[in-house]
């Protein structure tokens, strides 16, 4: 089947539509949902055509969260809108000490099929409490996933696999790039396992490991470098948690060089975590330290100038890059 | 009468046996056999299973860190939870949750919860499930007169109402929170009174009278039954035992406690009611007894004979689709 | 009549002032000057100045992300938060914070908040704060209908009635939470009737008459000043602009709009009560209406003329002990 | 003056009834604090000292945490207690979009002197909701300072710096610590500045980079590792935001092989910030990668044998020292 050019937001409301079609157990829960088909519009479609399964709720994110364990734990397959990822704070119980330990404490006696939608980043003017990246304390929160798709056809791929999941998904989709288009299969069978990082461009001189908006930055770079004669590979990880280390490995195997991209900020961020495992399970493969480029450790600032500061741009990525090519 | 002969007996015998089994947990943490920390609910039988009694095996149950009088109410097996309290691969969670997080999802019981309140919204989320599959099962939560201080509690039955989900809001005011008196926590006499913030019904019983419990229950489990929304019911009790076995229990005078345990005994007022009402003798009663501390002595001895997990198993479980 | 002709003159003036300033904020932001989003209060004008009106410089309020009116009622620089919100330097954040995120401590206001409900935990400090310094402050929260169903809501009233601490809570009741409408995400119909669930006196007014809400406040203020313990305050209103500007609002009927805004405008009803008492002319609200617009003229002008900040900025402050 | 032996919970409780007789601002919000003087003990003779300034709360953690923000914007130097470090999760929107951003968000108007006492750690069987390590997810959160003590005399010197702060700090001390003794400074000025690690054990061969519980289990591994001919230094963190980098180097650049111990599980624990900032930072001079050891990848189990496995032990280190060592 061929290639559909279509928007972020559109392979989301397509994958859902798949899924809600093929399993009446999958609702939609969060605030503001029916009247422009979430806030975002990313839900295109959905109200009008499953009524009644896509549930607006007054503004409660703990009741939200909770909600989501309760009727997975009875037998249904819900999916959470968190309205914007900086609210995981007013649920963050229900998702780190329930959802993520519920199925562990009670010895497995049961499946949690949970997806925590979270609409994140920055770069709309939407300063500090409106603009976070904050996946690294989920993947910090053992029992929970963690999703964080770049183009248009990981976002529809990994939804659809994240719904078909038995264990909690927290799924973080960047507001700035729900409009930004890509091909995406008409299969609708198409789906991405978790757990599977992809090599999106192929080069020999550097791995360029990254996610999220992460990717556009270094695809961009690699573009510059590549006017340069440096050839960098660009590794879209996808899924954070459970991490495709093997994909990681191949690509440093082959380059012996590696920097890591994200849009949170620097410490403590999952480019931490990912650095820390290449140099110990790598370490005889490297030939120069692994790099980070990530925001800067400040909350978002307001003004464009200090916005656009604080975030990671490609000419960050090629300065690491150099840093480590050169030497 | 709430109900026939047979149901009160049964009732009956289960208060004794949650009494027993709180009794047994007691003991054997005193005697170092139980790891962690254990919370007693001596003393509220009544609310555990004038609340349970009305429920079916379907039905859905979430409770507390007290909230072996719950799980025992709603059907759980004691040989399993005694094995969970010692940490054994045999307990309910093979030994990985211990007293405060046991339970039993064949049953409908959706676990006791560490973190206060964080029964309600997980509530909220089984009886939206409940309206979705079209079933008539019911809902309850337990939840005590300290939580019902924390945020979510407003959360979950504010969304409760507003979708008339099936839910119970049970809150055992049992007068204490760890240390601090409700009184001081809050400043209502009838914790009920919080149902009006919601439209929602409300409605405050003796919980030491078992059949007013299961008065009250039975009305709040018909209404959500019928679909006609949610109830709050509560159950004002004593915590006869401290908060935690080997609680010192500086703050408050032992005399209060006796008074409670001496003149308003859920499970010797209930016995009276049956022997007034010529449904229970003296000898039915020690029968009773005795068969309870039988068939615990065989929990127990289970318990001990079961094995511990192996180390690694705490490796297991953590995700469905590893 | 609830004060003398000059401070009801001087609530006249600041209501032409919120209502002139979200005029200009929301043309500003359409004409692409104004980065990110922004939350207008046009036609809550009744409920910022009618509150604010009856407080001191020294005492706190904070608000919402709908703040500017009760920024301005409370006394802040109009400069300077124009500059805030074209994100200039020279805002009252140096450009941080933006429309979301405006405070003046040096006035009481603790800022605006992009958490909905945010400031209720807050507040609670600032009235712990007043009362363990032993002052007569009070502390005020602004909060919507939307909000009111937030966990911390019930936390903080609860806490507040508990210690009785000099805390008004004003929720403002405009109708809508971004597209949900009030009668959606709650069952009641006045949210005073919240407050009972803390034994705390609660009053709900029509919020479009200032002077109502005034008086409400005022005795409000007086009993949060003699210690008496907080009491909530809802002002029923409207919210006339969308949730944000740029809000296509297919959620409800334009003509709803409409009448609220030809029928109840709380400017227009204000400035007709002054008239029919005599204290104000045609003339002399003219005349108030253009002083108004010059001053917001002259901050407009200052903002456009502040410099951004520089990039290398936005490192700074964050630590008060790097 | 001379040292005084006492507990880590004697040390806390005169810091901080040295502290609040100094300044009248400082007061202690928490649950059940005044009838056992915590429900560790651990604010012993303070109910007493300080009448009204040891406040008891409803069960009511984001308003607890709010208390403290708006108390500490208000001209107090407020102190919380979480009861549990795991609550955290109750009151992480008062903590990490308002108490870290406060300032920065309002251009710097004010200062925000709070200080977070966490009492944190495992080992109590008190399974997965009473026994969390969860000071990574505050290092990721700019705004906030991160502060977790090991003996004695870091939990005092450390409070007193933490309240004297104006920034909010976030102070994790071990539940199973409490009833460790220790020397202790007799000074009531001696204090701890937040940002120095400290050498508590001098070697030439490893570094052993640790905190809070942590020490402990490096101190026992250093001693194995003498026997055997190995000297190993023990650099004990003590505040991980700001971190003392310098110290950390000084170390590595002795011995050019790192461990990084901590109680918190591996994934996205603090030991993969520091593990690449060392990589990156100080590349040439490893000999070996940086070996992190944790807790396991799981919520705690209530189970003695199980919990005992899940958590790191001085084997562990030691196993992790040979790998580093023997190469
Ligand atoms: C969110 C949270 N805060 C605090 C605690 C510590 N804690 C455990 S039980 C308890 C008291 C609960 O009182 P109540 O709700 O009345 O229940 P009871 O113990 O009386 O049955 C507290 C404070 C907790 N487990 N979770
Ligand atoms: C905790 C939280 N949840 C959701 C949002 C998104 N949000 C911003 S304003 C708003 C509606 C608020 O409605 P209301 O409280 O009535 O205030 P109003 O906008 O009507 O002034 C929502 C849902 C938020 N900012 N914070
Ligand atoms: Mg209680
Ligand atoms: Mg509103």
């Amino acid at each position: 089947m061929s290639d559909r050019i279509m928007s972020a937001s559109a392979a989301l409301a397509e994958g859902l539509h798949e899924e809600m079609s093929r399993d009446p157990s999958i609702f939609i829960l969060g605030e503001d949902l029916t009247a422009h088909a979430g806030i975002f519009g990313q839900f295109k479609g959905l109200p009008e055509a499953f009524p009644g399964r896509i549930i607006d709720t007054p503004i409660s994110e703990s009741c939200i969260a909770g909600c989501g364990v309760g009727a997975a734990l009875t037998g249904m397959r819900p999916i959470v809108d968190f309205h914007f990822s900086d609210f995981v704070t007013c649920g963050m119980d229900e998702l780190c000490n329930q959802a993520a330990k519920i199925r562990y404490m009670f010895g497995g006696q049961v499946k949690l099929p949970l997806v925590v939608w979270c609409p994140d980043g920055a770069g709309l003017r939407a300063a500090a409490q409106h603009s976070q990246s904050l996946e690294a304390w989920f993947v910090h929160t053992p029992g929970l996933k963690v999703v964080v798709p770049s183009e248009a056809a990981d976002v529809k791929g990994l939804m659809k696999a994240a719904i078909r999941d038995d264990d909690p998904v927290m799924f973080f989709q960047h507001k700035r790039l729900f409009r930004r288009e890509g091909h995406v299969p008409a299969d609708p069978e198409f789906i991405i396992p978790l757990g599977r990082a992809a090599v999106k461009r192929e080069g020999k001189d550097v791995s360029l490991l990254t996610y999220g908006s992460g990717f556009f930055l270094c695809l961009d770079a690699a573009q510059e470098l590549g006017k340069e004669g440096i050839e960098a590979e660009v590794v879209d990880l996808r899924t954070l948690k459970p991490l495709d280390m093997d994909t990681v490995a191949a690509s440093i195997r082959k380059t012996h060089r590696a920097v890591i991209v994200h849009e949170a900020c620097l410490t403590g961020g999952f480019g931490a975590e990912l650095a820390a495992r290449i140099q110990a399970e790598l370490f005889d493969e490297l030939d120069a330290p692994v790099l980070r480029v990530a925001a800067k450790d400040v909350p978002i600032p307001f003004s464009p100038p200090m916005e656009d500061f604080v975030l990671p741009k490609p000419a960050d990525v090629v300065g690491a890059v150099k840093a480590v090519c050169y030497r | 009468m709430t109900a026939d002969k047979k149901t009160l007996l049964a009732m009956y015998r289960t208060m004794v046996t949650v009494r027993q089994f709180e009794t047994m947990a007691g003991e054997y943490f005193a005697a170092g056999q139980i790891p962690g920390f254990i919370h007693l609910s001596i003393g509220q039988e009544g609310s555990s299973v004038g609340v349970c009694s009305c429920l079916r095996p379907d039905d859905y149950v979430a409770t507390t860190h007290r909230g072996h009088g719950h799980m025992i109410a709603k059907g759980a097996d004691l040989k399993r939870m005694v094995a969970e309290l010692f940490g054994k691969a045999t307990g309910y969670c093979k030994g990985k949750g211990g007293s405060m997080h046991i339970a039993d999802f064949s049953i409908g019981i959706l676990g006791a919860n560490g973190v206060v309140a964080g029964g309600l919204p997980l509530i909220c989320g089984a009886g939206l499930s409940i309206k979705l599959r079209k079933t008539d099962q019911v809902a309850v939560v337990f939840f005590g007169d300290g939580a019902s201080n924390r945020g979510p509690v407003h959360e979950a039955m504010n969304m409760a109402s507003i979708w008339d989900l099936p839910i119970i809001f049970v809150v055992e005011n049992n007068q204490w929170a760890s240390t601090t008196p409700q009184s001081y926590a809050c400043a209502l006499g009838d914790l009920c009174q919080r149902a009006g913030a919601y439209n929602m019904p409300g409605v405050s019983v003796d919980g030491n009278d078992v059949l007013a419990v299961r008065q009250a229950m039975l009305e709040a489990v018909a209404r959500a039954r019928k679909g006609e929304g949610p109830t709050m019911l509560e159950n004002k009790t004593y915590r006869v035992r401290g908060h935690f076995e080997g609680d010192p229990q500086k703050y408050r005078d032992q005399a209060e406690v006796l008074t409670w345990q001496e003149k308003n005994d859920p499970v010797a007022r209930f016995a009276q009611v049956l022997v007034k009402d010529q449904l229970l003798t003296q000898k039915k009663s020690k029968a009773i007894w005795d068969a309870v501390n039988t068939e615990l002595d065989a929990a127990v001895q289970f318990a001990k004979e079961s094995p511990f997990p192996k180390p690694e198993e705490a490796l297991e479980g953590l995700y469905a689709n590893a």
